[in-house]
């Protein structure tokens, strides 16, 4: 399986979830500059986290409009599993293959700390494995992850099951208190309505390895064995 | 003749998304007593640009335009007002 | 000529130019030596001094003279290290000063061909919970530190505060930084090879910074306070680029030297590349990306633009690396050549402006500074201990959120300490974090300081903060194995400033040579001075000490974990009060003996610790430092909301009063948790090697529970302490 | 009687300092495409507050004294306008 991980200008985690993804049997991850051209060649592409553009302007707007995210909208439309983690999930925003808008922390600071969130469909690639109401522990690193959206298109996204993760506390309930940064309904991912591309705010990568967890578990690398899953299933049918 | 003309663009959080860097400053503000008569404070993003064109109408519209095409605000959280402010020599 | 500048070299340093030369120089001339010659860069008055710490060492590759520090941790890895400071700029600007700050100590370990894998942030500042303008530095340093380094995407993994009123006016922000490569691509500062090309990248070169050197002149343009920004804007999104491109081109092989540009700009860079290898380099300023085009040839020798790096590049390789600049979208031009006659030569569309040769530019005569104990240190030295205290359950809360001991997670939130996926121990968790590096290995790093002990002491002051800083090694399972320092005093012109300094150096040494800890780098900062007092900072040496762990098993926290465990308690507590948060906090009263170092102590310590860690006897490690005995303990109980029983008779001491039980800072003491079916052995090996060590108490419920015989001293929750403890910084602050 | 004022607050970087976000905004997003008759960009923050006073002067007077009191922006750095915009019914 190949997967491509593309790098922006200004990306940093580009290399971690290259890491994360070489520890899983059978996978193939490829480093990707942004001004390459050939990505359909892979079997799912990861938009890593970052500061591409020094996040200048709004998180993810610049790199919205590097010429290889035309690829990237081609190939969501053809069905491709896509997850844009934390910078980006801010640009699958910004590049409108999402919807809503990541804004400034309601603390109006970077927060790197490890949440606990609750998978809430198990309808996409990267979720296929788990079960709905399953909780993983992933670390956060972000200063614009409030996720947004207008009331209406709120309500969308409840119809058609596009809400993926959620912030929740000990007790697995989605509390103001278990909220890290002011995310509309505690939203931490969410999905296209075709659910093949996903976006989300905890970065994986930083939680595949149990050494890496203050709680010895990998519980981001079962986002990524979902995905591999999910391909098998699909190249048997 | 083609002249430049100094463009603003101002980018801020439509009413119903929350502006917690207003809200601080306003509470800071209203923390001490002798600023209360400070109402509300909402805090935006402004890009001065300076443009080309044959006229401040045109400056206006290739502004107007580009700030749509390249989604320089996210519509779905922003609204964007233009504004010439004059002529530069 | 020489009218029409103001130099800050000395009459016998102009006279020593004149006679060295054989000529007078010209305006550009004068310049660039006396930039060169400033005490900034030269260490002029601290080179003979810092001569008495030693720099060899079994895995020392390269000691200090280079931009970081290099030693070998096996398996054909490197690391670098190197410590700086960003006080002055900090002062004025907290936002930008700090965050150019990492800019600049991110420099020093890339041009060693080295990537940058994580950065300590040693800060000090005045008392945040009574001043203003403490709290708007102190803010806006962390927020300045925070958005450059998560931007370029190095974890800020450890780091220190302190807060004392001395620091008012004049912050402290130290940034250290640590970088891995492979040994076969270590690249030195150096032009060696005559002929081969002088590439300039990054940003353009503008007018800032210009203001930051000490030479004023009458030849600078006149521009308004208004228009000019007194400080640096910085630019990690470059910064991040520059650190990308720079590795993927010295893998190309056909980089032969790197230098950054820092204080001095290209005259300093120039000049340290040519004397370093032997040759001279001759450079023409019209190639040189200019930000305004009117800048004159001083401006353009002096100036302190950020986010530039001087590549030194065998002319085959340039279409190879001019492509990656390309790729990068970062601006680079050829600016000249290393040449085989010595001379820093500078040019302007084929006309000579400047001739000098490097070695002479590089290397400043060193100066002689006289020294004098100052009178303060007797006087405090003999103060009368307070009474001891009725109520200690008061002094206990109270110094648990004194700003110098409460909790520091408000700080390390605001910094992605995890990008790059090494961080093992991360900020809070233990005494030191714990990176993973490629070979396999472990690296332990952290940071130490204490203004309040150097001060009534430098020479143990600074001393001790060696040993607090192996001890945060050793504790969380590692050996220590080189250290940086930053030496940060007042103006080394005043006698009392100067013998703290030598004070200061020469506790570390000793420490070092008794530890066998090579120095393989450092910082000096002087100057730093209250400028509405007139008054010198307390004597701030810090420390950087890195430490290798040869197997996972071997890392070891300080949280508790396991109810019925015993808690040992290692070393021996002394009545040495002196600079200790409990004199200065509670009783305000600053004075007394600064807690000693016994060298032939801490080499045992260090031997039964290792044993310790080796056989996996113990479950929690945790140094007693600031605050003492009883917040070290404390702060063990908070992770897993785990209490403790503890009998404070059964720790070793000779002396002590209750309180100086309690709250004395003496150094050589750890804290462990320890399963019952261990402490045979612990009592066994401590005593074989002559260190006191007894079992205190045990783990269990979630209550903090201290007493002294029979009798109740502390009966608390510990979710209680935790909330005062962790919530004071952001009362201070204004949040709460 | 008191009125409400719109108060502009303008924080940017000074004339003769960088800045970084504007310039790469204009060189990856505008320069090299079609809107390259935008010859520079440069960002700035805008505060709008809603001030109670009994004129425009009196107005004005307060917020700029509160940006100097807070420390809205630091005048080593940064170059601070502030424009009464109009009343507000
Ligand atoms: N206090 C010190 N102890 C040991 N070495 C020092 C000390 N201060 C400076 N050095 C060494 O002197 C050299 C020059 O330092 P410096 O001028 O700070 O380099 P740069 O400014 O290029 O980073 C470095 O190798 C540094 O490690
Ligand atoms: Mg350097």
């Amino acid at each position: 399986m190949r997967i491509a991980v593309i790098r922006f200008p200004g990306s940093n985690c580009d290399l971690d979830t290259i890491e994360a993804l070489s520890k899983i049997p059978n996978v193939e991850p490829h480093l990707i500059w942004h001004e390459d051209n050939e990505l359909h060649k892979y079997d799912a592409i990861i938009l890593p986290g970052g500061f591409s553009y020094g996040d200048y302007l709004r998180a993810g707007i610049i790199a919205a409009h590097s010429p290889i995210m035309k690829q990237v909208k081609n190939l969501a439309e053809k069905g491709m599993p896509i997850l844009g983690i934390c910078n980006g999930f801010q640009i699958l925003i910004e590049a409108n293959l999402l919807p809503g808008a990541l804004l400034r922390n309601n603390s109006l600071k970077f927060i790197c700390k490890w949440v606990r969130v609750r998978v809430e469909t198990n309808r996409t690639p990267f979720t296929y494995t788990l079960n709905k109401g399953s909780f993983l522990r992933i670390p956060i690193a972000h200063n614009e992850g409030r996720y947004f959206i207008p009331k209406s298109e709120l309500k969308d996204l409840y119809k058609y099951d596009q809400i993926v993760f959620r912030y929740v506390d000990e007790l697995g309930k989605p509390s103001n208190k278990a909220n890290p940064n002011g995310s509309i309904d505690n939203i931490a991912g969410i999905c296209n309505r075709e659910g093949n591309v996903v976006g989300m705010m905890p970065h994986p990568e930083r939680a595949s390895q149990s050494i890496l967890s203050p709680y010895y578990t990998e519980d981001g690398k079962k986002i990524f064995e979902s995905l591999i899953n999910y391909m098998r299933m699909v190249s048997l049918c | 003749m083609k002249e430049k003309f100094l463009v603003y663009v101002t980018i801020e959080g439509k009413p119903m998304a929350r502006d917690p860097e207003g809200e601080t400053i306003h509470r800071v503000l209203l923390a001490k007593s002798r600023y209360n008569m400070v109402k509300s404070v909402r805090v935006a993003k402004l890009l001065k640009m300076i443009v080309e064109a044959e006229s401040e109408d045109e400056a206006e519209r290739i502004v107007t335009e580009l700030c749509d095409n390249l989604r320089l605000y996210n519509p779905a959280a922003h609204k964007c007002s233009i504004k010439v402010n004059g002529r530069i020599k | 000529m020489l009218k029409d500048i103001q130099l800050s070299l000395t009459n016998n340093e102009i006279r020593l130019v004149r006679k060295m030369l054989g000529r007078e120089p010209n305006q550009l001339e004068w310049a660039m030596i006396d930039t060169e010659w400033s005490e900034h860069t030269s260490y002029k008055s601290s080179k003979k001094v810092l001569k008495l710490l030693p720099t060899k060492g079994r895995y020392v590759v390269i000691g200090p003279g280079y931009d970081s520090g290099v030693i070998d941790v096996g398996n054909d890895y490197i690391i670098t290290l190197h410590i700086e400071s960003h006080n002055h700029p900090s002062a004025i600007d907290p936002y930008g000063g700090a965050a150019t700050g990492i800019g600049g100590v991110l420099r020093d370990i890339i041009c060693m061909g080295t990537k940058p894998i994580a950065l300590i942030d040693p800060l000090r500042f005045g008392m945040i919970n009574k001043s203003d303008h403490s709290k708007w530095l102190f803010i806006n340093v962390v927020r300045g530190i925070a958005d450059y380094g998560n931007c370029v995407g190095v974890p800020t993994v450890a780091g220190e505060v302190e807060f004392d009123e001395s620091f008012e006016r004049n912050c402290l922000v130290d940034v250290a930084c640590i970088g891995i490569g492979l040994k076969k691509h270590l690249i030195l500062a150096e032009a060696r090879y005559p002929n081969d090309l002088l590439i300039l990248a990054g940003g353009s070169t503008g007018r800032d910074g210009i203001h930051g050197v000490t030479f004023a002149s009458k030849v600078l343009s006149e521009k308004s306070d208004e228009e000019r920004s007194a400080v640096q804007v910085p630019d990690p999104f470059m910064k991040k680029l520059i650190i990308d491109a720079t590795l993927e081109i010295v893998e190309t092989g056909y980089v032969r030297g790197l230098k950054d540009l820092g204080g001095g700009g290209l005259t300093c860079s120039l000049s340290e590349i040519a004397a370093k290898g032997g040759c001279g380099v001759e450079i023409h300023l019209e190639k040189v990306n200019l930000r305004e085009p009117d800048m004159s040839p001083i401006e353009i020798m002096l100036s302190e633009s950020q986010e530039r790096m001087l590549f030194v590049v065998k002319k085959e390789g340039l279409e190879k690396i001019s492509k990656i600049f390309e790729k990068y979208d970062i601006p680079y031009s050829i600016i000249g050549k290393v040449t085989d006659d010595g001379y820093l030569t500078v040019k302007m569309r084929g006309e000579v402006l400047a001739r000098l040769p490097a070695k002479m530019v590089a290397n400043a005569p060193i100066m002689h500074k006289k020294s004098r104990k100052p009178e303060y240190i007797e006087l405090y030295k003999n103060i009368k201990p307070p009474e001891e205290p009725k109520n200690l359950d008061e002094v206990f809360l109270k110094l648990l959120s004194s700003p110098n001991l409460c909790s520091r997670e408000w700080i390390y939130r605001q910094y992605d300490h995890e990008v790059g996926i090494r961080t093992i121990i991360k900020p809070g968790q233990a005494d030191a974090a714990v990176l993973k590096i490629p070979n396999e290995k472990f690296l332990a790093v952290t940071s130490d300081g204490n203004s309040k002990h150097c001060y009534l002491d430098p020479y143990y002051g600074a001393a001790g903060c060696m040993a607090e800083a192996c001890r945060n090694i050793i504790a969380v399972g590692g050996k220590p194995i080189a250290m940086v320092d930053h030496c940060q005093f007042g103006d080394p012109n005043k006698v009392d400033v100067y013998w703290t300094f030598v004070e200061a150096v020469r506790g570390m040494a000793d420490y070092c040579k008794a530890l066998h800890i090579p120095c393989v780098g450092g910082k000096v900062s002087f100057y730093n001075e209250d400028t509405v007092t007139n008054s010198a900072i307390k004597p701030s040496p810090v420390v950087m000490v890195v430490g290798l762990i040869n197997n996972a098993k071997y890392i070891t926290d300080m949280s508790l974990k396991m109810v019925n465990d015993a808690i040992m308690m290692i070393g021996l507590t002394k009545p040495e009060m002196g600079g200790s948060e409990y004199y200065e906090y509670i009783h305000n009263l600053i004075g007394g003996i600064v807690p000693k170092v016994d060298f032939q102590f801490e080499k045992r310590l260090h031997k039964l610790m290792d044993k310790i860690i080796k056989k996996r006897l113990a479950k929690a490690i945790h140094d007693c430092s600031k605050g003492g005995f009883a917040i070290g303990l404390v702060e063990m109980c908070f992770p897993n909301n785990l209490g403790v029983e503890v009998d404070c008779s059964k720790i070793p001491s000779i002396n002590c009063r209750l309180d100086e039980l309690l709250f004395s800072e003496t150094h050589g003491r750890f804290i462990i948790e320890v399963s019952k079916d261990n402490v045979e052995d612990i009592m066994e090996l401590a005593s074989k090697m002559n260190i006191e060590c007894n079992v205190i108490g045990r783990v269990c419920g979630n209550r903090f529970k201290l007493k002294m015989n029979d009798h109740d001293i502390f009966n608390f929750s510990i979710k209680e302490l935790k909330n005062i403890w962790s919530q004071a910084l952001p009362k201070y602050l204004g949040e709460i």
